[in-house]
C-alpha cells in the first residue's frame, strides 16, 4: 500500500490503532497528539467514520465520559463469559514457597518453613493449591504422618518446562547472576582451578564487581 | 643550555600525543567483547572474505597490536595477552615444520589450528550478524503494539487468573538463597603478589646482592622468584608481578632485561651505574 | 461448513471480539472454548477471514506460537511512538547471547561462551530470563548433565516470528555449516604444559549436533 501520509486512509489507521493500543478510553485532546496535522472537527469525521466501520463487527467504537475506546459488542457478552478473567500476582511469600516445593519436593510444610526461615501462612498454601500449581503429596512415614507437597503437571505447563530437573541447578542459577554476589576475581580463580588455566575472557568483570560491591555496602 | 632546553621542548608534545593515542585505544578496546571480538573486527577491515582470510598475516596484526598498546604502556586485560601468546604460537606452528613431541605424539597442525580460528571467526560474525538483523525486526511493545480493550461488554469478572512467570521463580528462590547464606557477601581476598610488592622485593634483592654475585653479569629472573614451584594462581601472578616490576626498573635505568626467544627463560643484569653503586655499598 | 449466514457472523464476530479483548496471544484451544459447536478447520477458517478484513486496517491479525493476537500494523510505529509500552535497552552482549541461544539452541552457557569467545557475564542470561525470551531446556546427557537454553514462544511473538525456522538467514548459516556448537579454539591450550597443542573440538560434539538437528527437522 503505497500511501501519501496525508492520506485519510492512514489517519484513519492511526487513530484505530492508538484507539485499540490504549487500555483506557482516550479523550480528543490526547487523540490530536496523534495526528497533530488535524483540526478537532477532522478528528470527529474520522472517529465518526471508525464508527460506522465497526458497526457490526465484535467490537464497537463507544464515547463516554472519559473519552472514546473500543468495547465488546453487547449483545455478544453471553458468549464471551470465559473473558471475564481477572488477572492476579502471587504474594512475594507465595513466590517463594512455590519455589521452595519445586526444588525440593516432596516437602512437608514445616521444612518448608526450614527452608524459608520464615513461618508459612496457611493462605500462603491455599493460594497455590487455587493456582493448580501444587497438589498434596504423600504423607510422611514419620510421627504424625505429615502431608507433604508437590508441583503438579499444570505446574509444569505453565512455566513451560518439560521435567522438574530442567529447573536451573544452584549452579546455574549461580551463572545467571541470581545467586551469587561474589565479586568478579574469585569467579575467575574458580574457572583458573576448574579448567586447568582455559580462562575465556571474563567481559565487563571490572563493571560486575563495582556494581556488586555497592550492593553490598547498601 | 640551549640543548637542554630544547630536548624537553621536542619530547613533551610528542608524550602528550602518545598519551592521546593512548586514551584512544583504551575507549576502543572497551568497545570489543573480548580477544576473538577484536580480532574480527581486524579481520573485517581487511575487507575480504573472512573464508578466504590469511590468518597468518591477521595474527602478525594482532601480535602487532598488541605490541604497539604495550609501547604506549597500556595495560592490556590479561585476555588480551593470552590471545597474543597463542597467535604467536600458532605462527610458530605455522611458519615451521611439524614435529613430534617427547611422547612421538603428532600435535595439531598450524593449518588445522588456523582452521579452527578462521572458522570460529566466521561464526561470530555471522551471530553478530543475525543478532543486528533480529532487533531490526519490528519488535513488540515498540512497533507493534499489543492490543487490549478498555473495557468488555460486561465488567464484572468470573475467573482468577495467577500471574507469574519462570524467572519469578528464580528469582524468589535465589533471594531464599541469599538470604540464607549472607556470607556469600563476604569478599574473598586472594594470596596475590602486587606489583608494590614485587617491586620492594626485587630491588631489595638487588640491592642486597654481594657485588660479586654479578660476575656472571645475567641472572635468570627465576632465581628472583619465590621458592614456590607449583603452577598455583598464586605463583602465575608472582611470576608476572615480578616481571612487571622488572620492566619498571629498566625503565629507570637500573637493570636490563634480555629474552632469547619466544617463551624463552629471562633473564636480568645490572646497569653499570648501579654496579658501582653496589660496589660503594 | 453449512452454517447459515448468521451464525457464521456472529462467530466472526466472537472470535473478533475475543482476540481483540486478550494482550496475550490466544491459542485455537482456548478459541475453541468460545464457540464449542466449532470444529479446528471451522475455527481456522474464520481466522483467516478475518486475518483478511485486516490487512489494510491500523491493527493486524498475528499468528505465533502461542497462538493468534491482535497488534497495531509495523508501518504506524512512528505515529505511535508515545505508546510504546516499554523500551528495554539489552546490552550488545545480550542481544549476541540470545542471538546465539536462537540459532544454536538447545545449547548450554559453556557452548555460548565458546560460540562467542568470551566468558558470560553474570546478569546476561538473568536479564534475557527476565524478558522471557528464555528458558532452560532439557539438561544434556553428558558428565554434570549441564543445563542447556531455548528460546520460548514469546521471543517469537517479540519478534514477530511465527516459528524458529523463520529466523532470518538460518538456512544460509544452516548451509554454511556456521551453526556448529564447537568450542572457540581453546586459546590458553595449556601452552606452557606438558601437553601441548591447543584442543579443539570434544569427539562427541558433532554427533551431538547432528542428533539434535534431526529432532528439529523432525
Amino acid at each position: 500500500m503505497m500511501l501519501d501520509p496525508n492520506d485519510d486512509t492512514r489517519d484513519l489507521r492511526v487513530l484505530e490503532a492508538a484507539l485499540f493500543a490504549s487500555r483506557e478510553p482516550v479523550n480528543t485532546d490526547k487523540l490530536k497528539t496523534f495526528l497533530p496535522h488535524l483540526e478537532g472537527a477532522g478528528i470527529h469525521a474520522l472517529l465518526a467514520k471508525l464508527k460506522q466501520d465497526y458497526a457490526d463487527r465484535g467490537v464497537s467504537l463507544e464515547e463516554s465520559e472519559q473519552g472514546w475506546a473500543f468495547r465488546t459488542s453487547a449483545d455478544l457478552a453471553e458468549s464471551l463469559q470465559t473473558l471475564r478473567v481477572e488477572e492476579r500476582k502471587l504474594s512475594r511469600a507465595a513466590m517463594e514457597t512455590l519455589a521452595v516445593i519445586a526444588y525440593h519436593q516432596p516437602l512437608t510444610r514445616v521444612e518448608i518453613e526450614g527452608v524459608r526461615g520464615v513461618a508459612t501462612s496457611k493462605g500462603t498454601i491455599d493460594m497455590l493449591l487455587e493456582t493448580g500449581w501444587i497438589k498434596p503429596g504423600r504423607r510422611r512415614e514419620t510421627p504424625g504422618r505429615p502431608l507433604t507437597w508437590v508441583t503438579t503437571p499444570a505446574f509444569l505447563d505453565h512455566f513451560g518446562l518439560e521435567s522438574i530437573v530442567d529447573l536451573p541447578g544452584l549452579d546455574d542459577l549461580k551463572a545467571a547472576g541470581l545467586l551469587d554476589r561474589r565479586p568478579a576475581v574469585a569467579v575467575t580463580a574458580d574457572l583458573f582451578d576448574e579448567e586447568g588455566g582455559a580462562v575465556l575472557a571474563s567481559e565487563d568483570s571490572e563493571d560486575d564487581y563495582a556494581e556488586e560491591s555497592e550492593e553490598a555496602a547498601a | 643550555m640551549e640543548n637542554a632546553i630544547a630536548i624537553p621542548f621536542e619530547e613533551d608534545p610528542a608524550r602528550t600525543a602518545e598519551e592521546k593515542a593512548a586514551d584512544a585505544l583504551i575507549v576502543s578496546l572497551d568497545g570489543y567483547e573480548g580477544p576473538i571480538d577484536l580480532l574480527l573486527t581486524m579481520a573485517r577491515d581487511q575487507k575480504v572474505d573472512l573464508r578466504q582470510i590469511s590468518i597468518l598475516a591477521l595474527a602478525e596484526q594482532y601480535l602487532a597490536f598488541v605490541e604497539k598498546v604495550r609501547k604506549l604502556r597500556i595495560e592490556l586485560a590479561a585476555d588480551y595477552l593470552v590471545m597474543a601468546a597463542w597467535l604467536a604460537y600458532l605462527k610458530s606452528k605455522l611458519l615451521l615444520p611439524a614435529i613430534p613431541n617427547a611422547e612421538g605424539e603428532e600435535e595439531l597442525s598450524g593449518e588445522a589450528l588456523a582452521e579452527a580460528l578462521a572458522f570460529q571467526l566466521q561464526r561470530l560474525e555471522a551471530m553478530q550478524k543475525v543478532a543486528k538483523q533480529l532487533f531490526e525486526r519490528p519488535q513488540l511493545g515498540l512497533n507493534r503494539l499489543p492490543v487490549g480493550l478498555a473495557g468488555l461488554a460486561d465488567q464484572a469478572p468470573v475467573a482468577v487468573k495467577w500471574q507469574a512467570n519462570l524467572f519469578d521463580i528464580l528469582d524468589a528462590y535465589g533471594a531464599i538463597t541469599r538470604r540464607a547464606n549472607p556470607k556469600t557477601y563476604d569478599i574473598k581476598t586472594w594470596p596475590l603478589m602486587s606489583m608494590d610488592e614485587a617491586t620492594m622485593r626485587l630491588a631489595n634483592m638487588i640491592g642486597h646482592m654481594p657485588s660479586s654475585q654479578w660476575k656472571e653479569l645475567w641472572k635468570a629472573l627465576d632465581a628472583f622468584m619465590p621458592n614456590e614451584d607449583d603452577a598455583t594462581l598464586n605463583t602465575r601472578s608472582a611470576m608476572a608481578s615480578t616481571l612487571t616490576a622488572a620492566l619498571e626498573m629498566v625503565k629507570q635505568e637500573k637493570i636490563n632485561l634480555k629474552q632469547e626467544g619466544l617463551f624463552g627463560p629471562i633473564y636480568i643484569s645490572l646497569r653499570e651505574q648501579t654496579q658501582d653503586a653496589a660496589n660503594d655499598a
